[in-house]
């Protein structure tokens, strides 16, 4: 477990953000770079962001070559760090659908397969057919308004108890020396002649040379702070939850065209996601609409889940860069990185991107598995190209 | 089953039940009696049963406990539906109600022996086991999983008809109890639309089954209610308060949706558990929910009752019961003195009366067979040796949480009374007031007078009368700091013996103080660590108790503490009634019919339904090239700019030049964004000096629409109208080298190269209808896009189609149409494009004039045209001509590694009956992209298929066809 | 235009299928009478019905003069937003401050622009005939009001939807102009949408309906309500 | 659910528009842009936590674009007003 440290007034490295991607940089700074004079500060409890809100869906079946590499580096680190941590973070790969109502997203699935198969990641295109062994919960018929044409099934795709993330990463970085301050919120970031010298907390000045911005939602306010803007916008992303029912869906179930997710957890309930809400905002406030356009869709895809009762609904934030790839390393700010710009797909990456992130602060240079999301690539019109899928299918 | 002694009295004032009429349902497998008005709950009660289901994580026996649909402990399967609180569903005849979670049955569950075992399950148990060896894992997480869940979902289930209906109203009631009824009657008084809302079958709130009330005051405030403008919601769950007083409720099948401009929360209270060893053994039962059984449903609780109590309701509940004839093993009060006015009969009648005590525990396996108490000190805490008193039932009444959530959501802060020991929201929000139990209040004048008082501030708030003077708000508050407190705050230090904090999850005492050791040791790590909370009570049963434990182990006040963030919805609601009724809009051209008459097998496109093909696309194909085809395109955008200022408008939104094309005449054009990204495409005319009629994509033109109007209403205007047309014309494109004759059978107007030719647009006269014609192909034939006023659109059809015979015409569908593009090299924008491909690029070249002053994209084509494209859209033919790749397919450059990178990708493939080869356009380097004949491989399962760069339309480059 | 009449609503299927008989309005084919003129006036006076208006001309006006150009041709009250008028079979609806709707009887659509257009002198006003584009269904019935609060969200209560006003919101997720004009006496909200989605509406609104018994009613029976109101 | 004042037809519920992102002047073509700050016009995005401008369309009713200033947080509107017309 952690411990309540005393705030010293100066570290090597300072981590604003105690979710998957802080604490996971913490513990690879200290386990594979032997750098332990850090700190995590989160204004509340660790894992109060978006790691604790987040349908907690791990795959790796993406777009872009880039995308996917990342991705399945990522995957490949959940599926040991159970053993890793010592702390079962319950990582069930159970299959990951992510079905196609029309030619156009069909088309993009097999992009994406052609792709991840090229890539090893296995992952390939289905048909009702299969589908109906992989999913017969599904209603393959020809009655929903969208009927279900192909699916992109990838087996290494499953679900995690994602708070058992957070606190496997926090025992592991506490136990190798890394202060972790909950109740700790950064008020104001030190820069002086373009090199961040420390933060203002609420609980008073913490010099620090290298500052990393790893919050979800909040990665422009932080950065403000540095004086710097970004190119990502703040917007809601609602969940919810139904009672808990025996288990019958294996796989995680995600509809492109429909913008709706679901998997049956570890508990038995039915944990359902969609996109992000209609409208930027800061508020985590649940909306009505959410979960009636999510009922409708979730209907069309199980109709018999009609008398399943919904037993809670909350929201998180999330970051949308143009491109749907994060912003990660350098800023024009020397000293002040960036772990920011997750959208929808943040929690997925928290191993890989703590590995990476300490790479880059331990060696002070960019590797390479993370270059194509460098903050440079927007004025150099280098955008990644997850966005062409993005556009088409979801 | 233990002896089920039957336990229905004679028939009590107020009950609910219809005792001259009988009805039966099976539980369990067995048939079981009921009168109508009885729940499950109550008419399995009267039957003495006492387990109706088996706890989550140790399968332990649970019944009857809070009688209001909260708890989780009376949760069945009624037939195909799981999770159904059986307190609250009234029965019907030959119902199927099963037990859940309990197996091979539910008097021996085996898996109850998890129980025993709890020493090895304690708090978190989860996540210290099962991580190595990491392979054996998935097998532990399926006999993991096996075990969880509660009710069984039936995959026959049907959906069943759902729907919604919208309310508005000045002021919103919510709770219909005393304080809600008289809030309703006070704004609906000052003028005010009023809605209430009430969970029960009729008004009354708790007035219908607690007797400390003469029944005169209901009778009273219902008359009043039916003769005020008041809408009345019984049976109605107000599930939410979402932003600007949007208010969720679920009546049966129905969803309301409900904005108010002013709101009352007269949510009443919520019964709160004591806690005490085995504290969750059948025959425990929440006061209130005794009061029930006995008022409502003349049913008795058990034979033997010993009533636990720190407030008045424990006195009012054991006088009840007196009445009733049902015999008191005793009356226990925590607090030392005891004069309630029922002690002198009850102790007249010799029931035991133990003051300054408390329940430290109950005894028995399947069910309550005894109840010990003790003596406790000033603190609570128990001091000498416990006394065991033998009974089958103990009714709680030591406390009230006020139902706030509601509140919390709507931003409410929350404040725990320290005197009171009960929560309280301060400040609360502009426009919503909290009345009644919820506000404290507990004797029936102060809750009927804090209804008011909030009915007239709601009121008051809407400028519909003056609120009320402030000596009667501090009257009110001084009658309320009087009231007797209600709540008892006793907790008893975790000493290693198990009281469930948490019954939907099974979290004891014992495991809340090993989390907070563990460091999990704020409320929110606490409740994600031992899940207390979680489950289908969402925390009405434990929140309060739980707080209360962190607290005194934590040494902290409750107010630092803190809590948990309530979320809606306030009741589990079924996806159904969220859904409602269907509604999915399905646009469909003027010739709909036709096409399904004609055997068309239809396709998604968009919001559209459009024909895919007529039984055989490949004989469509041929068709066209070689006789005349006929496909109604209808769903195309198309949108007419009036007025000087478009063609200014249209050289900015458009890449390519506008400004010089001349009257009756048509032009392809591109429009980008800023980003330099491909938005649409499609074909514009010049129908008048002032009246430009444009054509988009079909999937592209409702954002087309609004992305002209944005730009349009953004500085861009100066004397320019944009008008949707899309539906007004239905669509109908006739193609093929017969075609003109096909026409010329139908129109006096000379369709000749002379006077119409290619890239030309009339108005005119098609079978009588005044139409619109354009002569453009996408299929590459001569062919003539008529655009027909939809209402005649099947006139005009069917005439093409009559006129058309001789000709060997045929419709053609969406597939044939995209061979027929394919085979003249034209791009499809959104499938051939996508958000990243810019003109340049996807060989539109020609199309990008950079001398024009300013367009959308210009500043980054500039960029881009500067080294060129990294990408080029190009044509490509196969090395074997059968080849097909499937549209998506990788091309890949081999590494000397053996590895494979990607370097481009497949956009359309087909085969091509005209060519009798595979042809397609894909996406290559510019160098490879640039130079025709170039060879590169796809990858396509798993092997390199060659094909070869092509430049230009496949079929008929010259164009000969379009302009014969 | 061809003797015959050749025009079609979209809910022509479905009148066909409902076995409705038909009649001809200036080249429309509508439906004449469904159940029969005693039922259909019953049930429009006791619960709900739906009548199918899309026979008609529409116009649309847009341009900043169009108050004023609307006003000189067809001598018209200054409206309001949301406000509109009826005077011998033309109604005239104000969408916004530069945007006009009229629906005329059917066959004049083509003189009504002729009108708009000879008083626009100089100043930019588009008038566009949008029958073909539009389909539009009437509700009408003592129940309309809360059919109408079961698709869409807006309040149907008398001050904020007063007779004769107009609105334009989502109704069954699609975009409709609602206009209320009552008849006989009974509440009555004309949908004026997308000719495209007439079907889809249609049956929204039966389902919706279902448990006041609504029924289609013809030409004949909404003549008889339009009798009783003036 | 959240309503949104629109200038023409008063306050609505959101479901009846389209948001289109904080408002963003587009630069004048005549200005020599350089990369930079063409990359911050299309790209960057001050995402204020706070009270800002924003583009709405009222897509089911009266088919017009405005402007709103909006609290980001409370989701609370101070004003809202056609393109010109601040």
């Amino acid at each position: 477990m952690w411990h309540d440290r005393p705030l010293k007034d100066g570290y090597d490295v300072v981590i604003i953000g105690g979710g998957a991607h802080g604490l996971a940089c913490a513990h690879y700074l200290a386990k594979e770079h032997g750098v332990t004079d850090v700190a995590v500060l989160d204004k509340s409890y660790i894992g109060s962001g978006g790691s604790g809100r987040n349908t907690a869906i791990v795959r790796s079946n993406y777009l872009t070559p880039e995308g996917v590499r990342f991705y399945d580096e990522s995957v490949k680190l959940y599926e040991q760090l159970a053993a890793e941590l010592e702390f079962n973070v319950m990582f069930s790969q159970r299959g990951h659908l992510t079905l196609a109502h029309t030619d156009g997203a069909v088309r993009t699935m097999r992009r994406r397969a052609e792709v991840n198969r090229l890539q090893g990641v296995d992952s390939r295109l289905v048909f009702p057919d299969e589908l109906a062994h992989i999913c017969p919960q599904l209603d393959l018929s020809e009655h929903p308004r969208y009927p279900i044409m192909a699916a992109l099934y990838h087996p290494p795709g499953g679900i995690i108890r994602h708070d058992a993330v957070v606190w496997g990463f926090a025992n592991h970085a506490d136990r190798r020396g890394v202060h972790i301050h909950q109740q700790t919120e950064v008020t104001g970031v030190d820069v002086r002649d373009g090199k961040v010298r420390g933060v203002e907390t609420s609980r008073g000045y913490v010099a620090a040379e290298t500052v990393l911005n790893a919050t979800a939602g909040w990665g422009s306010t932080i950065a403000a702070m540095a004086g710097l803007e970004l190119p990502i916008a703040t917007a809601p992303l609602q969940a919810c939850v139904t009672e808990p029912l025996k288990p019958f869906l294996d796989v995680v179930v995600v509809s492109g065209s429909l913008h709706v997710y679901v998997s049956q957890s570890s508990r038995g309930e039915l944990v359902m996601g969609a996109s992000v809400d209609p409208f930027g905002s800061y508020s985590m406030n649940s909306s009505l609409d959410f979960v009636e356009g999510l009922a409708g869709h979730v209907l069309e895809l199980f109709p018999f889940l009609s008398k399943v009762r919904i037993l809670r609904q909350w929201a998180g934030l999330c970051e949308m860069p143009p491109d749907f790839s994060p912003l990660m390393g350098f800023t024009p700010v020397e000293g002040f990185l960036l772990d920011v710009g997750w959208g929808t797909y943040g929690f997925k990456a928290s191993p890989i991107c703590g590995k990476t992130m300490a790479e880059l602060i331990a060696t002070n240079t960019t590797p390479d598995l993370i270059y194509p999301f460098r903050l440079s690539r927007f004025a150099e019109f280098d955008l990644v190209g997850e966005k062409g899928a993005a556009s088409v299918g979801h | 089953m233990s002896d089920p002694t039957p336990t229905r009295l004679p028939e009590r004032p107020g009950e609910i039940i219809d005792r001259t009429r009988q009805v039966s349902f099976t539980f369990n497998g067995e048939i079981y009696p009921a009168h109508p008005g009885d729940t499950i709950a109550s008419a399995l009660s009267a039957a003495g049963v006492r387990t109706f289901s088996r706890s989550f994580k140790y399968h332990r026996p649970r019944g009857l406990l809070c009688g209001a649909g909260h708890c989780p402990n009376c949760l069945v399967q009624v037939g195909d539906e799981p999770n159904v609180r059986s307190c609250q569903r009234a029965v019907e005849q030959d119902m199927d109600v099963n037990p859940q979670n309990a197996w091979p049955s539910l008097d021996q569950d085996v898996m109850s022996l998890a129980g025993l075992g709890d020493r090895f399950m304690p708090v978190g148990f989860y996540y210290k086991t099962f991580m190595k060896p990491s392979q054996l894992w998935p097998h532990y997480e399926q006999a993991l999983r096996n075990a969880a869940g509660l009710g069984v979902v039936d995959q026959g289930t049907p959906w069943g008809a759902y729907d919604k209906q919208y309310l508005h109203g000045d002021v919103a009631v919510i709770g219909g109890g005393p304080s809600g009824i008289s809030a309703a009657l006070e704004a609906a008084e000052a003028g005010a639309n009023v809605l209430l809302f009430d969970n029960g079958p009729q008004l009354g709130g708790h007035l219908r089954w607690r007797s400390d009330s003469d029944d005169t005051s209901r009778k009273d405030l219902l008359e009043k209610v039916q003769s005020a403008r008041i809408e009345v919601y019984t049976d109605t769950d107000v599930l939410g308060w979402y932003q600007d007083n949007w208010l969720a409720a679920v009546r049966g099948d129905r969803l309301f949706k409900a904005r108010a401009k002013a709101i009352v929360f007269a949510t009443g209270t919520i019964e709160v558990p004591t806690l005490f060893d085995n504290n969750d053994l059948p025959g425990i039962l929440l006061g209130s929910a005794v009061q029930r059984l006995l008022n409502l449903y003349g049913v008795a609780p058990g034979r033997r009752v010993v009533v636990v109590t720190a407030n008045r309701h424990g006195w009012d509940l054991a006088a009840d019961l007196l009445a009733a004839g049902v015999e008191l093993a005793a009356i226990v009060d925590e607090r030392r003195t005891r004069d309630h006015p029922a002690s002198v009969d009850l102790a007249a009648a010799g029931v035991p009366i133990y003051n300054g005590s408390a329940l430290t525990g109950a005894r028995g396996r399947k069910a309550v067979s005894a109840a010990v108490i003790s003596e406790i000190d000033d603190s609570g805490n128990p001091i000498g040796p416990g006394r065991v008193l033998s009974c089958d039932t103990i009714a709680l009444s030591t406390g009230w949480e006020p139902a706030l959530d509601l509140l919390y959501t709507a931003g409410g802060k929350s404040v725990y009374q320290e005197n009171r020991a009960e929560m309280s929201v301060d400040p609360v929000p502009d426009g919503l007031y909290v009345a009644g139990s919820a506000n404290g209040a507990d004797l029936l004048q102060a809750r009927v007078e804090d209804g008011r008082v909030a009915g007239r501030l709601a009121a008051a708030h809407l400028e519909l009368t003056e609120p009320p003077p402030q000596q009667e708000l501090d009257k009110l508050a001084l009658e309320l700091s009087k009231e007797e407190r209600r709540t008892s705050d006793r907790i008893s230090a975790p000493d290693g013996k198990k009281r469930f904090v948490c019954f939907c999850e099974d979290v004891t005492d014992v495991d809340v103080d090993t989390a907070i050791a563990e460091g999990y040791d704020s409320v929110e790590l606490l409740k994600r660590y031992s899940t207390i909370s979680m489950g289908p009570c969402q925390g009405k049963m434990c929140s309060v108790n739980a707080l209360r434990l962190c607290s005194r182990i934590k040494g902290q006040s409750v107010q630092e503490t803190g809590r948990t963030t309530s979320r809606p919805p306030t009741t589990p609601v079924y996806l159904g009634v969220l859904a409602g009724q269907n509604m999915e809009p399905v646009q469909v051209s003027s010739i709909h019919d036709w096409h399904l008459d004609r055997g068309a097998s239809m396709m998604v496109a968009g919001l559209w339904l459009r024909p895919e093909h007529y039984g055989d696309a490949t004989a469509e194909v041929n068709n066209v090239r070689n006789r005349v085809g006929l496909i109604d395109v209808s769903p195309l955008g198309k949108f007419q700019l009036t007025g000087p200022g478009a063609p200014d408008l249209l050289e900015r939104l458009y890449i390519n030049q506008w400004r010089n094309l001349r009257k009756g005449r048509v032009r392809y054009g591109v429009m980008c964004n800023d980003e330099g990204v491909v938005l649409d495409d499609g074909v514009c005319a010049r129908v008048d000096d002032d009246t430009w009629y444009l054509s988009t994509t079909s999937t592209g033109a409702g954002t087309a629409f609004q992305w002209i109007q944005w730009w349009l209403q953004s500085g861009w205007g100066g004397n320019v109208h944009l008008t949707d047309m899309t539906e007004i014309y239905s669509a109908f494109n006739l193609a093929g080298p017969h075609s003109r004759e096909v026409l010329r059978k139908l129109t006096k107007r000379d369709l000749g190269n002379k006077a119409f030719p290619y890239m030309r647009i009339r108005r005119t006269r098609v079978a009588g209808v005044s139409c619109r014609v354009w002569r453009i192909g996408f299929t590459g034939e001569l062919s003539y896009e008529i655009h027909v006023p939809s209402s005649a659109g099947l006139h005009v059809w069917e005439a093409l189609m009559e006129a058309g015979g001789e000709f060997g015409i045929a419709p053609f569908g969406v597939e044939a149409q995209r061979v027929l593009r394919l085979e003249k090299g034209h791009l499809i924008v959104g499938q051939d494009t996508d958000a990243m491909s810019d003109p340049l690029g996807a060989d539109m070249a020609w199309a990008v004039k950079l001398e024009k002053p300013d367009f959308l994209g210009k500043r980054s084509l500039e960029r881009i045209s500067v080294d060129g494209p990294h990408q080029r859209l190009v044509g490509f033919e196969m090395t074997r001509k059968h080849i097909v790749p499937e549209e998506g397919l990788q091309i890949v450059k081999p590494q000397e590694n053996g590895k494979l990178n990607i370097i481009g990708w497949i956009s359309s493939s087909r085969f091509s009956p005209t060519l009798k080869k595979s042809i397609g356009l894909c996406w290559l380097p510019s160098d490879i992209g640039s130079e025709p004949g170039a060879t590169f491989t796809i990858y396509q399962d798993g092997r390199l298929e060659e094909a070869r760069v092509h430049h230009g339309p496949f079929f008929d480059p010259g164009g000969e066809r379009l302009k014969s | 235009m061809p003797e015959s009449s050749i025009k079609l609503s979209p809910l022509h299927e479905i009148a066909r299928d409902l076995e409705a008989t038909f009649t001809d309005v200036d080249h429309w084919r509508m439906p004449e009478r469904f159940a029969g003129v005693e039922i259909e006036t019953t049930s429009a006076t006791t619960g709900v019905v739906l009548f199918d208006e899309t026979a008609k001309g529409r116009i649309q006006v847009e341009g900043d003069a169009s108050d004023t150009v609307l006003t000189s041709a067809f001598t018209l009250p200054n409206l309001e937003v949301g406000a509109g008028t009826h005077h011998d079979g033309t109604n005239v609806v104000r969408l916004r401050q530069d945007l006009f709707y009229l629906s005329v009887p059917p066959g004049a659509e083509a003189e009504t622009i002729e009108k708009v257009r000879a008083q626009a002198n100089g100043s930019l006003v588009t008038a566009t005939d949008i029958t073909d584009g539009r389909t539009a269904i009437r509700v009408i019935g003592p129940d309309a009001p809360t059919l109408m609060s079961k698709v869409c969200g807006l309040d149907f209560s008398e001050p904020s939807f007063p007779d004769g006003h107009a609105r334009q919101s989502s109704v069954a997720r699609t975009n409709q102009l609602i206009i209320r004009n009552d008849l006989g006496g009974n509440p009555a909200y004309s949908l004026v949408g997308s000719r495209s989605l007439g079907a889809y509406l249609w049956s929204v609104l039966m389902e919706a309906g279902a448990e006041w018994d609504i029924r289609p009613i013809g030409r004949s029976a909404h003549h008889e309500l339009e009798k009783s109101t003036t | 659910m959240l309503v949104v004042p629109c200038p023409n037809c008063g306050p609505r519920n959101a479901s009846e528009f389209r948001y289109a992102g904080e408002y963003r002047p587009r630069p004048h073509p005549s200005q020599d842009v350089t990369d930079d700050e063409w990359a911050t016009y299309l790209y960057t995005r001050s995402n204020t936590l706070g009270v800002h401008t924003e583009w709405w369309f009222h897509t089911s009713g009266c088919g017009l674009w405005f402007l709103a200033e909006r609290h980001t947080k409370t989701n609370a509107f101070v004003k809202s007003y056609l393109w010109g017309a601040t």
